[in-house]
């Protein structure tokens, strides 16, 4: 009975709980670009996307944070609606926000390495200040990436594309940074 | 919404390598030739793969509305100048041109979403991702399917009770981190039951995959995807 | 008093809500029966305009629901079904304190609301324990706790028991007799109805989102069966 | 057949297993039951090796489970809590194939396994359908199949009719009783033993991380209500 299997790997348990960790927050950040609220500066609305990057970089560390959000293009490249405004597919990437999109992991990263320190996934309570900075380390990363995105998808000048892309969204940032540190010093998510 | 459908068209036979090479290379002509000529050709061609995915145009534009206001405000913001003649409207063609661009490389995504259901594309990235990362890549990805409706649901629900106490009376960033602190406690839970049921279910390296086999239909699709990449690097060798 | 009137409610082609009136006074306690996907959670979410009707209108307190939306939510709260899914915050009294905090009380009345609130379902001094150290009939008692520090005058109950074990069920029904015996008047929804018959004035069935059976318990008991309700042994 | 000998599980402080021991032979239908908290959950989390005991060990067809994981998995399959959170892929087809791709099958074999564990849960021909739009029974149901995929020596359902309706439960359950027929141990763990005593050959109560009670339905029905465990009226 049991030989028949005895080329069955498994995948260790600690790397199953990651994978699943990563798969989750993948569809949470999918999720959240459903949730959004008027932009008073715009036409476009503000989600709560990038609320999630950070998180994915707070609570999962740079690794795992960054592989949830690659996870996240590869399914809503292949056909998760999991994009603005429940979108899916390829072109998105390449599309006018492709370069927020393809800055998601690169942002996850660099958060979670400001917060944790390094690679290792440590503890994400630290001081509010180094919060914020990761926090706003990794938003200069996705309007940097997204701006030039933008620029180069539409075939326009880096000032006219940060004024049509990034401008009207930048102070929506601030609520989601302190939206994020709130989470983080009320203890809302027990510690494991 | 734009999401998968069973049918039977031509593009839903397609081995899903295939569809994804057509996807890539058709981008990639598209950056090489945004020119009013090679729009064109590239439209025609987009309609073809809309019509063999049995796609409306309109289906494929709803995947597109988030986008529209971003097409339209780049040629306006690019043709308009500080001072003095204030709009040059000949700076708007090569930015319209790109929103155009933008528009066919979207539709050919579109047929891929249409008529690839997850389990194909997941035994594509299986295979095109070799190793490990591969194997992790493809079951994450039908996990994300599997899970996105789950936590939607979570997220309203959250919201709904939030409501229901008047949560609605708050300041944007408080509301903000309930429902995400909401989201994020209901997906920590689910991912720890998840992890334990794929442990059960013996989560292993090397699975049996799904069957994916190129057949003769794949053939003008592989030939399409070739003749794209050539057509695109042509111009970075000097030619064209 | 809760009054609703010819309500439709349609998820794209599934009607949910085919027409419903129905009107719950104050003091009442009301059973709201019938099978999973009969309605019963669409209907109670348009009693505090948590979503809008498509034909028909929603009163409370003889004001228009939509146009008053604190107004309903004051006066009617909602304990859901997945009360997981409704604790804000990371500790008990904090967790109760929610409601009251956005009505814009101040501390003292927040204070005195909260550990009313707990008393009234048995969780009193558990102000700082955290939530998700608390067994599953807790987590409901809590729920209900945020829902009563609301102070409504109709207290709402979508299924209650769910996933309680009988300990945690009989300290759950032992807290809604104590309120009814209190005077809040309570709506309770559910397939299920063991032990809930003895505490309603009054039995509302839903089928396929339409009010098929209304009366007092004795009435209506033998009836339910056909509606894919559960009904206990020895009803009343 | 399994054997625990001695499990003493802790987490941090709280004991959940002091010191269990049980057999459960092949062929055999076991209920486990007991109060919220007793430990049945990670009692049977010990079958299979998801778990390592602090104390004694568990051994499946003779050989330990820590040694052996892939054996104790194929040959105890179990279905926890929710089951929901353990459907691993978007279509029913794929999600009951998982397990015996996991396990390196041939196509042939992998789609015999399919249809055998959809037809036994009365799914047959919903392969293709997405799994959010199946019903709390037909999830609960699915889940099963996926376990009966790896075609195991023991079934295990952890709580399978939490938040089921009347008729959902009964699907369910006549699905387990056609399967006992079918020869296939179980082990149902459950704190309401209404309708599933009479699927039991024995019946084994848990309280406080310890076996209290273990013999046949009719002995041992009058006593389980001193462990918080829901009996039915008219016990089989
Ligand atoms: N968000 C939704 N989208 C689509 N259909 C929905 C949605 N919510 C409910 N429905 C459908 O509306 C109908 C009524 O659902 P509702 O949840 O009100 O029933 P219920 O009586 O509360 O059932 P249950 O006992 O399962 O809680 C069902 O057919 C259900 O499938
Ligand atoms: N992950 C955990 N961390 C800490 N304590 C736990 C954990 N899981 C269970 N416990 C505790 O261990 C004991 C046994 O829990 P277990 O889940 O095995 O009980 P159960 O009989 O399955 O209960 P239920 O009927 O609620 O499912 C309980 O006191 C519980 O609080
Ligand atoms: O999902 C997509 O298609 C990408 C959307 C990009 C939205 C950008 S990210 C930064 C800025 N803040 C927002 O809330 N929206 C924009
Ligand atoms: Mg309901
Ligand atoms: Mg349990």
């Amino acid at each position: 009975m049991a030989t028949e299997h005895d080329s069955v790997e498994l995948v260790g348990d600690e790397l199953v709980g990651n994978v699943a960790r990563a798969a989750l927050f993948a569809a949470l950040m999918g999720a959240s670009a459903y949730v959004s609220f008027p932009n008073p500066l715009s036409p476009i609305p503000v989600t709560m996307q990038v609320l999630v990057v950070f998180l994915a970089g707070i609570f999962l560390g740079p690794v795992w944070g960054g592989a949830s959000m690659v996870l996240y293009l590869v399914a809503g490249s292949l056909g998760a609606p999991v994009f603005a405004g429940g979108s899916a597919g390829f072109g998105a990437l390449v599309g006018p926000t492709g370069g927020y999109l393809l800055a998601y992991p690169v942002a996850a990263v660099v958060t979670g390495a400001v917060v944790h320190n390094g690679v290792t996934l440590g503890d994400y309570r630290v001081s509010t200040v180094r919060l914020v900075g990761a926090m706003v380390a990794g938003t200069a990363v996705i309007y940097a990436l997204g701006t030039i995105g933008f620029a180069l998808v539409q075939g326009i000048g880096l000032g006219a594309a940060f004024w049509v892309a990034s401008a009207a969204f930048i102070p929506a940032e601030a609520f989601k940074i302190a939206a994020a540190v709130g989470i983080v010093r009320s203890d809302a998510i027990a510690a494991n | 919404m734009l999401t998968y459908e069973p049918g039977d068209s031509f593009a839903h036979r397609l081995d899903p390598r295939a569809k994804l090479g057509v996807q890539v290379a058709f981008a990639a002509a598209a950056f090489a030739y945004t020119t009013p000529a090679g729009l064109v050709v590239l439209g025609l061609l987009a309609l073809g793969c809309l019509r063999a995915a049995n796609t409306s145009v309109r289906a494929s534009l709803s995947a597109l509305k988030f986008a529209v206001p971003f097409l339209l405000l780049a040629p306006v913001v690019e043709a308009f100048t500080f001072g003095s003649p204030w709009v040059v409207p000949s700076d708007a063609v090569g930015p319209a041109l790109a929103s155009v661009r933008v528009v066919l490389v979207f539709f050919v995504a579109a047929a891929y979403v249409r008529t690839t259901p997850i389990r194909e594309s997941r035994a594509a990235v299986q295979r095109l991702v070799p190793g490990r990362i591969g194997t992790l890549l493809g079951v994450g990805v039908s996990l994300v399917f599997r899970f996105l409706p789950l936590v939607r649901r979570d997220l309203l629900r959250v919201r709904e009770a939030q409501a229901a106490r008047l949560g609605t009376e708050r300041r944007l960033d408080e509301r903000l981190s309930l429902v995400a602190a909401g989201g994020l406690r209901r997906s920590f839970a689910r991912a720890d039951a998840l992890s334990l049921a794929l442990r059960a279910r013996c989560f292993a390296w090397n699975p049996t995959l799904p069957e994916l086999r190129f057949g003769r239909r794949d053939v003008p699709a592989l030939v399409l995807a070739a003749g794209l990449w050539i057509a695109a690097i042509l111009p970075l060798l000097g030619f064209g | 008093m809760i009054q609703a009137e010819g309500i439709v409610h349609r998820y794209g082609e599934t009607v949910a809500l085919d027409g419903v009136d129905l009107a719950i006074d104050d003091g009442e306690c009301v059973v709201l029966a019938g099978a999973n996907g009969s309605g019963k959670t669409t209907l109670v979410r348009h009693f505090n305009g948590l979503v809008e009707p498509h034909e028909g209108s929603v009163s409370v307190n003889g004001r228009d629901v939509s146009e008053n939306l604190v107004a309903a939510r004051t006066a009617v709260s909602i304990v859901f079904q997945h009360p997981e899914d409704q604790l804000v915050a990371a500790t008990v009294g904090a967790d109760v304190a929610f409601g009251p905090e956005n009505l814009g009380l101040d501390r003292d009345e927040i204070d005195r609301r909260v550990s009313k609130a707990l008393e009234a379902v048995n969780l009193s001094g558990r102000e700082s324990d955290r939530v998700e150290t608390l067994s599953g009939g807790e987590v409901e008692r809590l729920a209900i706790a945020g829902a009563l520090a609301m102070e409504p005058d109709h207290l709402v109950l979508d299924e209650p028991f769910t996933g309680l074990d009988e300990p945690a069920r009989q300290s759950v029904l032992a807290r809604l007799r104590a309120l009814r015996t209190g005077g809040t008047s309570l709506v309770v929804v559910t397939h299920d109805l063991r032990d809930v018959l003895s505490l309603a004035d009054r039995v509302v069935a839903l089928s396929n989102g339409r009010v098929v059976l209304d009366g007092a318990p004795e009435e209506v008991a033998s009836e339910l069966t056909d509606f894919d309700v559960r009904v206990p042994e020895n009803p009343c």
